[in-house]
């Protein structure tokens, strides 16, 4: 750098405040560009090109792909939004780009002068405002038929669901989060409880997902599941697989130390595999399944842990109330 | 001021914060020392010793439980990063010192993941622990991403309990014997699962949450 | 001088009454920093002054109603939590056997600050019509009940019949009794530091009309503070009022 | 009269003798050093965290869980809370409040003009304007290098720089760090700075207060950095309880931080919204306001009544960890859901508190560079407010899937997407006053462009994240990660920069260099989008946040982000340097008004005098009458308001119904 380099500011414009400029009123009048036009015109060519080119190219291939019907609910939605956002992002895009071409300043050129518009068009406020608000209560519409439609888009949906799919048969599993990894129980096989993950295909899974200890997210990506797995709270989610093929689930919620590397792979298998891995596993965990504390929708967590000792015992000083503190813990998950 | 002034000042301002950011840096890469264990001959299997205490006696955190490795050269090392050549047999012996509870989730009381799925505790085979009798479970070594998973059962918590590290066999303790195959090269996580962090809510923190006491990685090398 | 507002103004001119421009020169200084440069550029116009006066009083009222919004949200904050866990009912343990905090003290506390806060008002309309010795009494009563309710409040986290950590209510009660104890002592500060001012202002103000009704900056200021006080006790009261029915009455 | 900000005796009138010169006051008062200062202030915090931590020791060391845990969260918070007691005492910003309890006046003093007032409690907002700039700054900083230090982890998905846990630590400080310094990172330095002299002003409503509030958020620094002592926290920056409860001592810092800056979030909002509501001048209507200062008013809604929720959340998390109180933990009748609840009514405020600034800086600069008015005023401050009334209704879009309320989610999408449609005013707004503009592509107009430009990226991605079907997949994985730093970086930061490139002339009184600015937004605004943008895809890829390892198959999409990162971090140093040139090593003075800008800032002298302007100036226009053939002038900054002698033609106050007396004045009555 040099003091040869001309500092910012010190380039020599005309005075704003109170400079005659380029008082010429009849300026603008020069300026007969259909600027408008113009601008359409591109945007409407790039967009009627690149929209298509999206949805039919990628659009397929956008994750969490079609697993499941959740998973391609929600391909659907991410594609859908891409086609509106795409012309929306071009607009401004267009228009910024055009302006830095067509609307410079030369460099001691004379101050514009204000257009017609320049303070406020009601046309133009009205239409813009008119028309964001029409895109999106559409976009607000369209998503919540999107999340009511299949049943709940695959997202954690509390303990009483009340966006459930239609489905006759549904295989529950449960899904439970402890630092720092995930295990699954199927109560409908004598409730054994196992840490793979494997699905039936064609079939409406209903996850059971709830926690031992602190927050964490059950992620299965190409299901498209996801749930909070809550302490002493059952957050349910459902899919329908439609695919075979091998899925990945992955914590989603910081939950401590390991938490990057909670994960594990799941399968979905045909339903007569599924139902031979389902009654060899059965057999082969049957001794700790008897173990098991009874199945239930959530497992009280001690909040001492196995030793913890954070509260006080009931003996305790300070309390003039002899039982307080967590009902007895039915020993885990 | 003259501009070498001005830029002695500017110079040395600059040298103090780039010196602070380093040391924090420097503090922040400290981790737990690595003991190496290397096959004595190609393809002969490896032998790791590691010991469980139930409250490690000094150092910044005396309260709380850890695991202990033996180093091939005999010391007990604080630390849970141990390293072992791939695809080979590691038998595991581990000293446990500390006293048990019921499982949190009992499906840790199984034994997964090594030769046969069994393991020996005090030369008994066994698959699986019954962590609501007896003494429970101390502690479990865990390694989820090889399925490896054998429960330490745990000593009588009314005996005369080891309470400093490293402890000697002269304390009562359980030995827990198994062998598993090391993997491909990379860095694999094991842990506890048993929420023995004493004090903290679950259990959970402490000790349980951070590197050289509950949980480590096992690095296999090429 | 006048960027420090009209109280200045009060205490450095000769006259408290004469509203004429003062120009203070400023001689001494810090580690001796040149100020000459700027002292005496000030040259200020009464509308100036005025115009000034305007905006403390009315930074005042913005800002007294503003506190009040602010301890608003926090106490809305606490008001959520408990029908949070209550609604929530985790493992029956929102309030398990009915318990609650000792009544009786419970009761003083509500008492004492809804009766001090009431005390505060009466006081002000009394300090309006000029009966400045009975917003006085009231005042400094208000501030006797304010460190007693702070007093009781600690004394009642000593004598507590549960765990902090046995229940939602146990819990909801510990957080109350800490915010409470936070506005109290605010509240009680606030009117304190206008009592003193009071007194230290009484002789200044004295022949013209004294605080309820001089025209001096000092005063006019002083009036708008007391009124901000006097709205953030009676908003205290209110306070009060709903969390004694939330942890002892329902 | 005694030249201290510290307290002396009240003086009667008619007591002093004005025309006569004060005595001189004792060595204590005039040496700078035995002064309240910064060095006093970590004297103080240290005294107060020692006496803190041995209280803690006596009050606590018999627990249960302390004597098992081997750690004493009593002790740590009080330490902390007194060491930021101490602080502020050793500051001098308590010597005041005391001293009222005995009906003390606050003492005049003169401000001071040396370099020693950068150190200390001071009542001239430009002081305090400067003071934080450079903590946001050092905030930023910090944080940034935090950050370098997470890409470096991620440069690989399974070889591992840090443990896991020190991991877990730098993303959750960078992120605590990260967000401290986004709510101040306009309103602090630019806020403090400029709405006096845009509002025409000679000061603030609560000058003390609001150097209070800067002092106050140092010590938040000091105490969120306090973590590294402690065994740091594993909970990221949104501290979800129950880890929360679990975590190390690390995490009373950042409960104890959060709630220090708090407090200063809730102290400068209410100084700056008590002035602008009422130290406008004569004339300066809502009409008339400068958009930038309408931007900060709405912000100032959001600090003062978002933030307490913050604090009171984080006192529970104390209680639960040293009074053993069950607020998010279930088992005991609480319930981990409140703390999202809480966290998350303050947290989508905290964004536009973020984010409103910045909209502010851009159509406050737009104008001035394309010589045109702005465009659609009205809606541009009626959009900001608006966002600001909407931000209070959109939480739960943080929880979607996390089993709140899971029949509200059509609600809060429904009100998320609501919000799209005041924030798309900006471009509105922006887009309008391009339109035959003559723009000059100085620094400052090419970080509003480059704000632009990433702002709807991050805002059309804050779509695709409303919608619950698509939140499945992206919610929690580094598409939200990427979205947020689209908007707060790309957006808030390109628009701090904006508007230090902009008003640096006008604050330093010095001029920049030229082609190092250049070479600051080009550098960071392309590497900027080479880091973040990969990052897009990662998450939809299914990379979660905050992890250490990752799928295989990512790594070139991180390493690229990685290595921009680095050379985003570079970029800074030409800022640094083109600072420390312009201002130390080589200055050259500024004009008055650089860029030809007519708002009212911009017509006072260079540097800014102490009292900022001569004459409170009376305003007769919006200042915003580019391109017009004989601009009226924004105010008469004459002796206007001079009882005597009004220049002719003058406007009175009468004439402008500000009621200088009161009539007709919009405020209620006082007594």
């Amino acid at each position: 750098m040099s003091d040869k380099d001309p500092p910012v500011g010190s380039e020599q414009v005309p005075a704003g405040t109170g400079a005659p400029g380029a008082a010429d009123p009849g300026a603008p009048a020069a300026d007969q560009t259909h600027h408008w036009w113009r601008l359409i015109a591109i945007w409407v060519v790039l967009s009627a090109i690149l929209d298509p080119l999206f949805y039919y190219l990628a659009g397929p291939h956008i994750p969490p792909g079609t697993m499941t019907n959740m998973a391609q609910g929600a391909q659907f939605d991410f594609n859908v939004l891409f086609v509106i956002a795409l012309p929306v992002v071009l607009g401004v895009w267009i228009y910024l780009i055009y302006a830095i071409v067509m609307w410079r300043a030369s460099r001691g050129g004379p101050e514009p002068v204000a257009g017609p518009y320049s303070r406020g068009h009601l046309g133009i406020q009205v239409g813009w405002i008119v028309s964001t608000t029409v895109i999106v209560l559409f976009l607000a519409g369209f998503g919540t038929y999107e999340l009511v439609q299949p049943g709940g888009s695959g997202g954690g949906e509390g303990s009483s669901p009340i966006w459930t799919p239609t489905s006759q048969t549904i295989l529950p599993v449960q899904v439970i989060g402890q630092q720092w990894k995930w295990t699954y129980r199927y109560p409908t096989f004598g409730g054994f409880e196992t840490d793979q993950l494997v699905l039936p295909n064609d079939t409406t899974v209903e996850f059971n997902v709830t926690s031992l200890d602190v927050v964490h997210s059950f992620w299965a990506y190409q299901l498209g599941v996801k749930a909070d797995a809550n302490p002493n709270y059952n957050n349910v989610a459902y899919a329908t697989t439609q695919q075979l093929g091998s899925f990945t689930v992955r914590c989603d919620e910081l939950c401590g130390i390991w938490h990057g590397a909670m994960y594990n792979t799941g399968q979905v298998v045909t339903r007569q595999q599924f139902s031979a891995w389902a009654r060899l596993t059965a057999f082969r965990l049957r001794k700790n399944t008897r173990l098991l504390p009874p199945y239930a929708l959530t497992y009280t967590p001690d909040a001492n842990g196995a030793d913890g000792g954070y509260y006080p015992n009931n003996a305790d000083p300070y309390s003039k109330v002899e039982q307080y503190g967590a009902t007895p813990s039915q020993g885990g998950g | 001021m003259s501009l070498a002034w001005k830029l002695g000042v500017t110079v040395v301002l600059f040298a103090i914060s780039v010196t602070a950011a380093i040391v924090l840096i420097v503090n922040l890469l400290g981790t737990p020392p690595v003991v190496n264990f290397t096959s004595p001959s190609p393809g002969a299997p490896v032998n790791v010793r590691l010991q469980t205490v139930g409250s490690f006696g000094s150092g910044s955190h005396p309260t709380w439980v850890s695991y202990l490795v033996r180093s091939p050269q005999g010391q007990w090392v604080h630390t849970t990063v141990f390293q072992v050549p791939e695809h080979t047999r590691i038998n595991v012996t581990i000293d446990q010192y500390d006293s048990g509870s019921p499982l949190r989730n009992q499906q840790l009381g199984q034994v997964t993941g090594t030769y046969g799925s069994v393991a020996s505790l005090n030369g008994r085979l066994f698959r699986v622990i019954n962590s609501n009798a007896g003494n429970g479970v101390g502690h479990t070594f865990s390694i989820p991403s090889l399925g490896v998973n054998v429960p330490l059962s745990g000593v009588n918590g009314n005996a005369n309990l080891c309470g400093a590290a490293p402890c000697t066999t002269s304390s009562p303790h359980n030995v827990i014997r198994f062998s598993f195959n090391s993997p491909g090269p990379g860095s694999y996580r094991w842990q506890c699962f048993v929420p023995c962090g004493l004090g903290f809510l679950y259990g959970n923190g402490g000790p349980m949450s951070t590197l050289g006491y509950m949980g480590g990685f096992l690095k296999v090398v090429a | 001088m006048r960027i420090w507002g009209p109280v200045l103004r009060a205490t450095a001119t000769r006259d408290p009454r004469s509203c004429e421009a003062t120009n203070i020169t400023m001689t001494n200084s810090v580690d001796n920093q040149q100020f000459e440069s700027f002292a005496g550029r000030l040259q200020e116009t009464p509308e100036e002054i005025a115009f000034e006066l305007r905006a403390q009083e009315g930074a005042l009222w913005t800002g007294g109603r503003l506190l009040i919004g602010i301890w608003a949200f926090a106490f809305a904050a606490l008001g959520f939590a408990y029908f949070y866990l209550r609604s929530a009912n985790n493992e029956n343990l929102w309030r398990p056997h009915g318990i609650t905090a000792p009544t009786a003290t419970g009761a003083a506390i509500f008492a004492i600050t809804v009766a001090s806060a009431l005390l505060l008002m009466f006081g002000e309309r009394r300090f309006r019509n000029d009966q400045t010795l009975d917003w006085q009494v009231a005042g400094w009563t208000a501030v006797l009940g304010g460190l007693l309710v702070i007093g009781l409040q600690i004394w009642q986290l000593t004598d507590l019949p549960f765990f902090p950590g046995s229940s939602g209510y146990a819990s909801c009660f510990i957080g109350w009794a800490a915010m409470n104890i936070a506005a109290v002592l605010g509240a009680t500060y606030w009117i304190e530091t206008i009592l003193a001012r009071e007194i230290r202002l009484r002789r200044a103000i004295a022949q013209d009309g004294g605080a309820p009704s001089s025209t001096l900056p000092v005063a006019r200021l002083f009036r708008a503070n007391l009124n901000g006080c006097t709205y953030f006790w009676g908003f205290v009261a209110v306070v009060a009022t709903f969390f004694w029915l939330l942890f002892y009455v329902i | 009269m005694a030249i201290d900000t510290s307290v002396s005796e009240f003086e009667y009138p008619g007591e002093e003798d004005v025309g006569t010169p004060a005595k001189p006051p004792p060595v204590w008062r005039r040496s700078a050093w035995l002064q309240p200062n910064v060095l006093w202030a970590i004297a103080g915090g240290v005294i107060g965290y020692l006496i803190g931590h041995w209280l803690g020791n006596v009050i606590a060391s018999g627990y249960q869980q302390v004597q098992s845990s081997g750690q004493n969260n009593v002790a740590i918070v009080l330490g902390l809370s007194l060491g930021v007691a101490g602080w502020l005492a050793g500051i001098g910003a308590l010597t005041y409040p005391l001293a009222k309890i005995l009906g003390y006046e606050p003492s005049p003093s003169p401000p001071q003009q040396s370099w020693v007032r950068y150190f200390r409690m001071t009542e001239d907002h430009k002081v305090v304007g400067w003071q934080y700039a450079i903590g946001v700054l050092t905030f930023l900083f910090t944080g940034g290098l935090l950050a370098m230090l997470i890409r470096t982890e991620l440069l690989s998905p399974t070889t591992h720089v840090f443990g896991p846990g020190t991991y877990i630590f730098l993303v959750s400080e960078h992120g605590t760090v990260m967000m401290m310094m986004a709510t101040s990172a306009v309103v602090g330095p630019l806020g403090n700075w400029l709405v006096p002299l845009m509002i025409g002003s000679r000061r603030m409503a609560y000058p003390r207060v609001e150097s209070f509030s800067f002092w106050i958020f140092m010590a938040g620094y000091l105490v969120i950095l306090s973590a590294f002592f402690f065994g740091g926290f594993p909970t990221g920056w949104t501290g979800y309880a129950p880890l929360q409860t679990q975590a190390n001592g690390g995490m009373d810092s950042y409960l104890v931080g959060f709630g220090v800056i708090g407090l200063g979030m809730i102290l400068a909002g209410f100084n700056l919204a008590a002035t602008i509501i009422n130290y406008r001048a004569p004339g300066m209507n809502w009409g008339r306001v400068p958009i930038f200062v309408w931007g900060i008013l709405a912000t100032t809604a959001l600090l003062t009544l978002a933030t307490p929720t913050l604090v009171v959340a984080g006192l529970f998390g104390i209680l639960d960890r040293t009074a053993e109180t069950a607020f998010y933990v279930n088992e005991h009748g609480g319930s981990n859901f409140l703390w999202q609840n809480l966290f998350w009514f303050f947290g989508h405020p905290e964004v536009y508190i973020m984010a409103l600034p910045g909209f502010g800086i851009v159509m406050e600069i737009m104008p001035v560079f394309t010589r045109k008015p702005l465009f659609a005023y009205k809606v541009a401050a009626a959009g900001m407010l608006g966002v600001a009334l909407l931000s209070f209704f959109v939480w739960q879009h943080h929880l979607f899937q996390s089993g709140i309320n899971p029949d509200m989610r059509p609600l809060f999408m429904l009100t998320t997407e609501l919000i799209s449609i005041p924030t798309g005013f900006l471009f509105l707004v922006t887009l309008g006053t391009l339109w035959k503009a003559k723009i000059r592509f100085d620094t400052p107009m090419l970080f509003c462009l480059g704000m632009l430009f990433n702002f709807l990226i991050g805002g059309v991605t804050g779509v695709f994240l409303s919608d619950v079907p698509v939140n499945v997949t992206v919610h929690g994985s580094f598409f939200v990660m990427a979205h947020f730093h689209y908007t707060i970086m790309g957006g808030l930061i390109f628009a701090m920069f904006a508007g230090f490139y902009f008003w640096f002339p006008k604050i330093t009184g010095k001029t920049l260099n030229r082609k190092l600015s250049k070479w600051h937004f080009w550098t960071f605004f392309v590497f900027f989008n080479c880091t973040f943008f990969p990052l897009f895809l990662v998450g939809i890829l299914g990379m979660p946040r905050r992890v250490f390892e990752y799928a295989s198959n990512l790594q070139t999409l991180n390493d690229i982000s990685s290595i921009s990162a680095y050379f985003l971090g570079a970029s800074f140093f030409f800022f640094i340097i083109n600072v420390v040139w312009s201002i130390y090593l080589n200055p050259h003075p500024a004009p008055d008004n650089p860029w030809n800008s007519l708002g009212l800032e911009w017509q006072t002298p260079t540097p800014v005098p102490w009292y900022d302007f001569e004459h409170i100036p009376v305003v007769l226009n919006d200042p915003y009458h580019y391109g017009e053939a004989d601009a009226p002038p924004v105010a008469d900054l004459g002796k206007v308001l001079s009882a005597v002698g009004a220049p002719a033609g003058s406007v009175s106050h009468e004439d402008l119904g500000t009621g200088v007396e009161g009539d007709g004045d919009p405020r209620p009555p006082i007594l």
